[in-house]
């Protein structure tokens, strides 16, 4: 590991140490995880604190979750970050709120959990389908063929939520488009469809072949098979997350129109920060598009034609001129 | 597995019926081939869903399959040499993460040697447990397959973090392998759009399997018929396979049985590890942890399937990746349609036991068939979950009406000591 | 012959050190083989493992990770047991992952099922309990019947049915069938049961403000009826005899279909129950999370040679590994080296094994070679006669 | 060592050494001697037959000529040199072959690759190796097809192409353990005309066989072997079956006869019309019939592999069957196993490693096998450990199994102390019927006697039984009644206190009836 050794013994310049634990997939998956990762950075580098990442395991318990919590508060970690709502787990005994109980003096952080609830917990909330309904418009605003896709890593409710904003912003451009969704897994094969880019490919390809040009995946680690796919296709391909456009390999940045962006990174800064400062707010924080918590990227410049149609459409959802389902209209 | 020697005591009683005569000749299998061609060609003209036998579908199972065709024709060459390889996922694993450290560093090609190098590694280890040592071959399969896992996260952390896009659980992206095409075959292009009955089928399936090929697709497509030669027309091969079926008396005939358990098992990891760097580098051009999701499982249900040779297998694999394939590419509409095939197949298999006044087989069966044509007809779509456990379903039904005309090498599992 | 007092020979005097030692001897072997190959990834990547063994015993002994490791092992020791019924007979459950997570499903559900609101929790547990152990027990049995009719491989069979059964979940736990989603979560669950059938912990460990699960109680029950199934009663033997060997057992009127879809159901049963130790002490309902013991489990049975005693040391260990590598992280050293750690000791003690009961059995041969005096060839050379 | 028998093989071809010659062998395996001091001198151009009990040392012999493991003593000579074999690479590169006493063929190969398997460098594994082989098999009259499936094929073509393989390889001196054992007369005969079509295209042939009126029609020298060691060489012109036999038991037949009867004539078991088949329909045990009545020793005669063995197990519940089984008045034809041995069935296996023991599992658990629902073994459905222990203890004592204590396990007994150990514990559950395969076989003539004994003592207690053996004096000595089976059949009666095993011999080979 390149990682310079925890610098708990490096004089007392540092007394503010956060711990982050991720869920499973853990850094390096070009989208959820890594965006909180990104946060963390700038935490390190802007508040010039001590930070401390956490690994989950495959196959792990909620009781496992728990342990690392806990390690982290009991370490002197300080807020403690639970990345992903895996942690939340039961309302009242699952880790988060297990762990909330056993440091009470620990803020905790959760994020993309509501229910649970305790003094010490903030829970930072993103607006998914709000992101994604305007990655949706932008991504009907440049169909050609009027067909649009979509994949989702699993099949879970917080990725069809995912799935009913784009379709709702798509239609709101296009009251005829067509768009296909898709997942690569359930939770029978515990979500691998986050980790198999070969899938993703497969399943994009599929959807180009059969005449959809945009292509929006909430697919974790297998979303490069999907902008592999559009490459070789010759379509577009929307991130997710994080700005893929930054992340992704040279010959695959010119496929990517857009980036749903869930801003992790600010949530996870932003909390940081409110904290040191003594303004840790308990309770839900929802990261809208209105919080600037979701938002589309622009990088690659694909959409500097229609950006001001897209800003249009954010405007009248701040406004709450249109309400952005989070169910996809199937189930 | 001791357990299977007593369901069929001792020969004769209750035995299995021997299975001579019963390979096919070239031109009734051609015939089926054809017939299963027609038959497809029907069902998507009638149903619409024309992704059945396009290009992208057949090229998406040709990738789906190539892994698990590779892996089962691992275990292809471990059992053929009497030694169950169960820990062929571990050595997929190996072959993965090896492919793309090497290939990431030194360029593809270096990329699959290391793939190979990983999984034959993986493939030593449990020939030294299960020859050497004795060890029973499910429990060192199994033991590998834990400890692979362990292995490329750790190496992962060692090697990947810290590179540009890398981490514990992926690596950097990986350089492609170049890809070939037929020449020509691209212009069937119009012909495919036709949709035309059989003659797009054609087109589809042709512009799929031969345009856009992958290097290690050609490498694994005729790895098939090489093992087929090497395993049944080369001394090598025969001495190899006769450690399967009776090493005894291999071994009074001079033949090192130990030795040529060891090469089986280690060119069994070695090809796992061939189907590793498939996944890795052709199929997706990155290491991701978990990207191997059981399929040297499938690979090992794929060999069964096929009766233990290269052909049955390729063909086991391909079943599988086509469902695979569609039900990614399609979502349940392909899946859905393809109810519409089983039931015709059920039909006629149905009808033809019928003729043969093998009545009860027979009426089952066009009943079954009646039953899934009234699901096709009255649903428009299959559940998610159902069209994902396709392949396994098939898998299981197919060795449930096949296994007993299955024929696994004689000796296969067993523990062998020399001189015993 | 005169009649024969039985040898009331001493427990102590039945011990054969010559044959117990080296299996005695095997895991510690292994397991030092097994920790000196984690100390070689150790030290490539530049840590002390000395340091790193001795703050992992550190974490790993507070009361708070005595409390863990024994809650871990509960789950472990029932996944490993239902493992070990079946190679006790030479059948391989691969299926224990999907065993349990749709038993855990069902039951969880059923108990939670507005219909049962009469019933007192204690009811309701029960029930539980029986559900899970049936829906197992069929899951199990679907492996069985297939083997025993069709001659399908039930290792194949249960990788396959893992899968199938994990898509069958996903497809009940969603908010169309048997999942609720609270407000504010993204997590589909069964709905959370009723507080009068969870199952309350004992403050079994000083020092630790949180409890051994329930359960743990009936882990024990499962070994001790595992114990006494295979010594004491005939299916036990009938089974172990299946499993040393299937032909002496034949002849013996063990009737060997009926023994697959015994053993198989047993296995299934009792895999059943892995996942209720958290469902009723800590989750209270059914989440997607549950799942993936089914090899861990075959791991330690092998580990634990089967044994009950042994399954319950090999959890132990097995728990220890898993929560004390927790602390390595927070060193910045890299934990898989446990699960390296793991795997290896698996094949260095299944390898030491071997190799111990060969040993042993060359020394017993000998042993008895040299008690019975062999009547050497020329004893009766010399009765020989010449034929005229 | 007693060779004051006729000095061995003459000196015929005078001044030409020996094919074949042994000095001195010794080998040894844990717990047992299994040759020691072994002379053997086999003349170019012979057939040599070495006869002895089971467990003689025969196999273990011929092993040691064939380079399957070094002798702890002694040397080997071929054509007069001295050679050391690492491997059986190295004996058939001298030109040795051998024939196993167990078939030695992959089913699932055809028969070019059982032959060429191991020898592929001489004509390859093609067309070529194909014609070699037709080639051979001509010039030697085998008859074989190089391209048929080896499971197709009986066992007649199987030992030959046994002897093919063995000729492919160039092998000048042939060594078949037992080749006749599984044969049917007409196929022996057969094998006998190969054999010597073999010698006399200058083929040496070293032949084992039990059964003496062969080995005396067929063999021009013969060695017995006995206990290990070689006790005479005769010549066959010169001795009866008889002479021989003695030879190679040691003593005048050690008696097993019974000659005053306690037959009853209560019916204790009744076989009507019973049947085996294998899968594809051939009848292995055809339309058997017969009675045992209490007190009484049934003894069935037959050549191995003509449905004996089978036959039992049918009557054990073992194997599916038609026909109908009586038990002590009761039908127990629909019966599982377990209920026949609970109503009374008593079984000593045939095979007590596969059929009788748990190798693994100490004594006293070995004692609880196959009666593991009864007392004292068993309380309902529970076992009875202690019980159990306490009556091995008892077993041990009484049937003299030579062992430390009775948590060894079975496996490291010797086989004769298995057997004992397997005959007190079906006598301990005092069975109606015992159905007893070979009760004596590789069991040394004291455990024999006291395994006699044991029966005889039974059989006075109104026991009923089912012998089957190759030892057709142990046969002809216990039986009240005989019959001969054959291809499954019950082809002939014969009346032990008058029949010769010369004349079973022939009645079981269905050449000629014994005179009665
Ligand atoms: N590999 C071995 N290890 C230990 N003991 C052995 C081994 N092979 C043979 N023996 C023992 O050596 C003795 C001689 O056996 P061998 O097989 O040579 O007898 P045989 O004369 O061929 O008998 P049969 O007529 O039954 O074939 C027997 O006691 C046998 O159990
Ligand atoms: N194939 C084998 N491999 C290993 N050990 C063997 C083998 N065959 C026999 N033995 C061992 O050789 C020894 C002698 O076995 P065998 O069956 O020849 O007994 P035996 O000489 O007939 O006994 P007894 O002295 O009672 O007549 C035993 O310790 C047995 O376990
Ligand atoms: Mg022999
Ligand atoms: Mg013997």
């Amino acid at each position: 590991g390149g990682k310079s050794s925890g610098g708990n013994s490096d004089g007392g310049k540092k007394t503010v140490k956060v711990g982050l634990a991720y869920d499973i997939g853990g850094r390096g998956d070009k989208s959820f995880n890594d965006a909180a990762a990104a946060g963390l950075e700038r935490v390190k580098k802007d508040l010039n604190l001590d930070v401390k990442e956490l690994e989950a395991n495959k196959d792990e318990t909620d009781n496992d979750k728990l342990s690392r919590l806990k390690l982290l508060c009991t370490s002197g970690y300080n807020p403690v970050i639970a990345v992903g709502f895996a942690y939340a787990g039961d309302k009242d005994t699952g880790p988060i709120a297990s762990a909330a109980k056993a440091c009470p003096n620990t803020k905790f952080a959760i994020i993309d959990d509501a229910s649970v609830k305790a003094p010490n917990l903030a829970n930072l909330t993103f607006a998914e389908e709000q992101g994604s309904f305007l990655v949706g418009a932008a991504a009907a605003l440049k169909s050609k063929t009027g067909k649009v896709g979509f994949i989702g890593g699993c099949q879970v409710d917080l990725i069809k939520k995912f799935e009913a904003g784009y379709v709702a912003g798509a239609k709101a451009v296009k009251a005829d488009i067509q768009v296909e969704p898709n997942y690569l897994s359930t939770v029978a094969d515990k979500c691998s469809g986050f980790n198999d880019p070969a899938k993703g490919q497969t399943a994009a390809e599929g959807m180009f072949d059969q005449g959809a040009d945009v292509v929006y995946q909430a697919a974790g680690g297998s979303g490069t098979g999907v902008f592999k796919a559009a490459k070789a296709k010759g379509k577009l391909a929307i991130g997710v997350d994080s700005d893929q456009y930054e992340t992704s390999a040279p010959e695959l940045k010119d496929v990517i129109l857009t980036s749903m962006l869930k801003r992790v990174d600010n949530a996870v800064f932003q909390f940081v920060k409110d904290e040191g400062e003594g303004k840790f707010t308990a309770g839900e924080t929802v990261f809208d598009l209105k919080a600037d918590g979701v938002g589309y990227s622009t990088s690659g410049g694909k959409l500097d034609d229609i950006k001001s149609k897209l800003d249009e459409y954010k405007q009248q959802i701040i406004d709450g001129k249109i309400t952005v389902p989070s169910k996809p209209a199937n189930g | 597995m001791t357990a299977d020697a007593v369901l069929t005591p001792t020969p004769g009683a209750s035995a299995p019926a021997p299975t001579r005569g019963r390979r096919f000749s070239l031109p009734v299998l051609l015939l089926a081939i054809a017939g299963a061609l027609v038959a497809l060609a029907a069902v998507r003209t009638l149903t619409g869903a024309n992704d059945l036998t396009s290009n992208g579908a057949v090229r998406a199972a040709l990738q789906s399959a190539i892994p698990i065709g590779l892996a089962g024709l691992g275990g292809l060459w471990a059992e053929r040499a009497g030694v169950v390889n169960i820990g062929l996922e571990g050595q997929l694993i190996f072959g993965t993460w090896f492919g793309a450290w090497a290939g990431y560093h030194w360029g593809p090609w270096v990329g699959v040697l290391a793939a190979i190098a990983g999984g034959a590694l993986g493939g030593l280890l449990h020939a030294l447990a299960t020859v050497t040592f004795g060890v029973d071959h499910i429990v060192s399969g199994v033991a590998i397959t834990i400890l692979a896992g362990g292995v490329a996260r750790y190496l992962s952390q060692l090697a990947f973090k810290g590179l540009p896009g890398g981490g514990v659980t992926q690596s950097p992206p990986v350089p492609e392998l170049p890809r070939w095409s037929v020449p020509g075959v691209s212009s069937l292009d119009g012909l495919e759009r036709k949709h035309w009955f059989l003659l797009s089928d054609l087109a589809g399936i042709l512009r799929g399997a031969l345009t856009e090929v992958s290097a290690l697709t050609v490498i694994a497509a005729l790895l098939v018929p090489l093992t087929f030669w090497v395993l049944w027309r080369t001394p090598f091969g025969l001495r190899l396979r006769s450690c399967g079926e009776n090493p005894k008396a291999a071994e009074s005939l001079g033949v090192n049985v130990y030795r040529y358990k060891y090469y089986g098992v280690v060119i069994s990891g070695a090809l796992a590890g061939l189907g590793g760097a498939f996944l890795s580098m052709v199929a997706s051009t990155i290491y991701r942890e978990g990207q191997t999701g059981g399929r040297g499982y499938i690979g090992l249900a794929a060999m069964i399937f096929g009766n233990w040779r290269p052909g049955g297998l390729a063909s086991g694999a391909l079943l599988f990746g086509y469902t695979d394939a569609l039900q990614l590419r399609g979502g349940s509409k392909s899946v859905h349609a393809l109810l519409l095939f089983l039931a015709l197949l059920l039909l006629a298999v149905g009808v033809w036991q019928l003729v043969r006044r093998r009545l009860a087989v027979g009426a089952i069966a066009v009943v079954v068939a009646l039953l899934v044509g009234v699901w096709y007809a009255t649903t428009d779509s299959i559940p998610g979950e159902f069209v994902q456990a396709a392949p396994h379903i098939t898998t299981l039904v197919v060795l449930a009406l096949a296994s007993q005309r299955l024929r696994m090498p004689a000796a296969d599992g067993q523990r062998y000591r020399r001189g015993g | 012959m005169s009649e024969v007092a039985a040898p009331r020979r001493s427990w102590a005097e039945r011990l054969d050190w010559r044959q117990l030692l080296p299996r005695l001897l095997a895991p510690v072997a292994a397991l030092l083989i097994a920790a000196l190959i984690s100390s070689i990834a150790l030290v490539i990547s530049d840590k002390d493992p000395l340091a790193a063994f001795s703050s992992m015993l550190d974490y790993g002994t507070q009361p708070d990770s005595l409390v863990d490791i024994l809650n871990k092992s509960t789950d472990y020791y029932i996944a490993a047991v239902a493992v070990a019924i079946g190679f006790r007979m030479n059948l391989f459950n691969i299926g224990v992952d999907g065993q349990y997570r749709l038993a855990t499903l069902v039951a969880a559900a059923v108990g939670a099922a507005p219909f049962l609101d009469w019933a007192p929790g204690f009811l309701r547990i029960v029930l539980i309990v029986v559900i899970a152990m049936l829906v197992g027990a069929f899951w199990a049995g679907v492996a069985a019947v297939l083997k025993v009719t069709r001659g399908v491989s039930e290792v194949i069979s249960t990788i396959m049915l893992n899968f199938i059964g994990g898509q069958i979940v996903a497809f009940l736990l969603t908010t169309n069938h048997l999942g609720v989603q609270a407000k504010g979560s993204n997590d589909v669950t069964t709905p959370v049961l009723p507080k009068d059938a969870w199952l309350s912990g004992i403050p079994l460990i000083p020092g630790s403000a949180s409890d051994v699960k329930g359960f743990v109680v009936v882990a024990v029950l499962v070994g001790v009826g595992y114990w006494f199934l295979l010594g004491h009663t005939r299916l036990g033997f009938d089974l172990r005899a299946s499993g040393q060997n299937a032909t002496s057992a034949v002849a013996s009127g063990v009737n060997a279909r009926r023994m697959v879809l015994y053993a198989m159901l047993l296995s299934g049963g009792v895999a059943g129950l892995v996942g209720l130790s958290e469902l009723l002490g800590e989750r209270h309902a059914y989440s997607s999370s549950v799942g993936g013991l089914g090899f861990t489990a075959i791991g330690i049975a092998l580990l634990g040679r089967n044994s009950p005693v042994g399954i319950a040391l090999a959890s132990l260990l097995w728990a220890f590994l898993a929560r004390a590598s927790q602390i390595l992280d927070i060193e910045e050293i890299p934990k898989e080296i446990i699960t390296i750690m793991q795997g290896t000791t698996v094949l260095a003690v299944v390898v030491a094994y071997e190799l111990a009961t060969r040993l042993s059995r060359r020394a017993q041969q000998r042993r008895v070679g040299a008690a019975v005096s062999e009547p050497g060839p020329d004893k009766s050379a010399d009765r020989s006669e010449v034929p005229a | 060592m007693s060779t004051d028998v006729a000095p061995a093989a003459p000196p015929a071809g005078a001044g030409e050494p020996p094919a074949v010659q042994l000095r001195g062998i010794t080998k040894r395996f844990p717990g047992v001697v299994a040759n020691h001091d072994i002379d053997l001198s086999v003349r170019r151009g012979s057939i040599h037959a070495i006869v002895g009990e089971n467990g003689a040392g025969k196999s273990t012999l011929m092993k040691t000529l064939y380079g399957m493991h070094r002798p702890d003593e002694g040397e080997i000579l071929i054509d007069g040199e001295r050679v050391v074999f690492g491997s059986p690479q190295q004996a058939i590169n001298v030109g040795i072959g051998m024939v196993h006493q167990h078939f030695m063929l992959a089913d699932n190969f055809t028969v070019l690759e059982n032959i060429v398997l191991g020898a592929e460098k001489l004509h390859g594994i093609g067309g070529a190796a194909a014609r070699r082989i037709r080639e051979i098999s001509k010039q030697y009259g085998l008859g074989v097809d190089p391209d048929v499936l080896m499971e197709d094929l009986g066992v007649g073509d199987r030992q030959r192409v046994e002897i093919l393989k063995v000729l492919y390889r160039g092998a000048r001196v042939l060594i078949l353990d037992e080749p006749t054992a599984v044969l049917v007369p007409q196929e022996v005969d057969e094998l006998f005309d190969n054999l010597r079509q073999l010698t006399r295209e200058g083929l040496t042939i070293i032949f084992i066989s039990h059964k003496l009126h062969e080995v005396l029609a067929v063999a021009d020298a013969i060695t017995v072997i006995r206990r290990g060691t070689t006790v005479a060489s005769v010549d066959p012109r010169e001795v009866t079956s008889r002479q021989l036999a003695t030879l190679m038991v040691g003593s005048e037949l050690p008696s097993p006869e019974v000659r005053e009867s306690t037959v009853t004539d209560e019916r204790v078991l009744s076989v009507t019309d019973l049947a085996v088949h294998t899968a594809d329909g051939r009848p292995i045990v055809n339309g058997v019939s017969f009675t045992i009545h209490r007190g009484e020793v049934v003894g069935i005669a037959g050549v191995e592999g003509n449905g004996q063995a089978e036959l039992i197990e049918a009557i054990m519940g073992m194997r599916p069957a038609t026909g109908r089984v009586v038990l002590d008045g009761v039908d127990v034809s629909q019966w599982s196993t377990r209920a026949r041995r609970e109503a009374g069935l008593g079984y000593v296996p045939e095979d007590r490693h596969r059929q009788g023991l748990l190798l693994d599992a100490p004594l006293w658990e070995n004692r609880m096998l196959g009666h593991q629902t009864e007392s004292p073994n068993a309380r309902g459905w529970l076992l009875d450990n202690r019980g159990a222990r306490r009556d091995t203890a008892r077993i041990v004592a009484s049937y003299d199994v030579r062992t430390p204590g009775i948590d060894v396990p079975a496996g490291a007994l010797s086989g004769g102390n298995q057997q004992k150990l397997i005959v007190g514990r079906e006598m301990s559950h005092a069975p109606k019927v015992l159905l007893a395969a070979h009760p004596t076989r590789g069991v040394d003539v004291g455990a024999q006697a006291a395994i006699w004994e044991h029966i005889k003592r039974a059989r006075r207690e109104g026991m009923g039984v089912l012998l089957i053996s190759a030892d057709l004096d142990e046969l002809i000595g216990l039986s009240d009644s005989l019959k001969v089976i054959f291809r499954g059949r019950f082809v002939e009666d014969a009346d032990p206190a008058t029949v010769t095993p010369e004349q079973l011999g022939l009645a079981m080979t269905c050449a000629e009836g014994p005179d009665e």
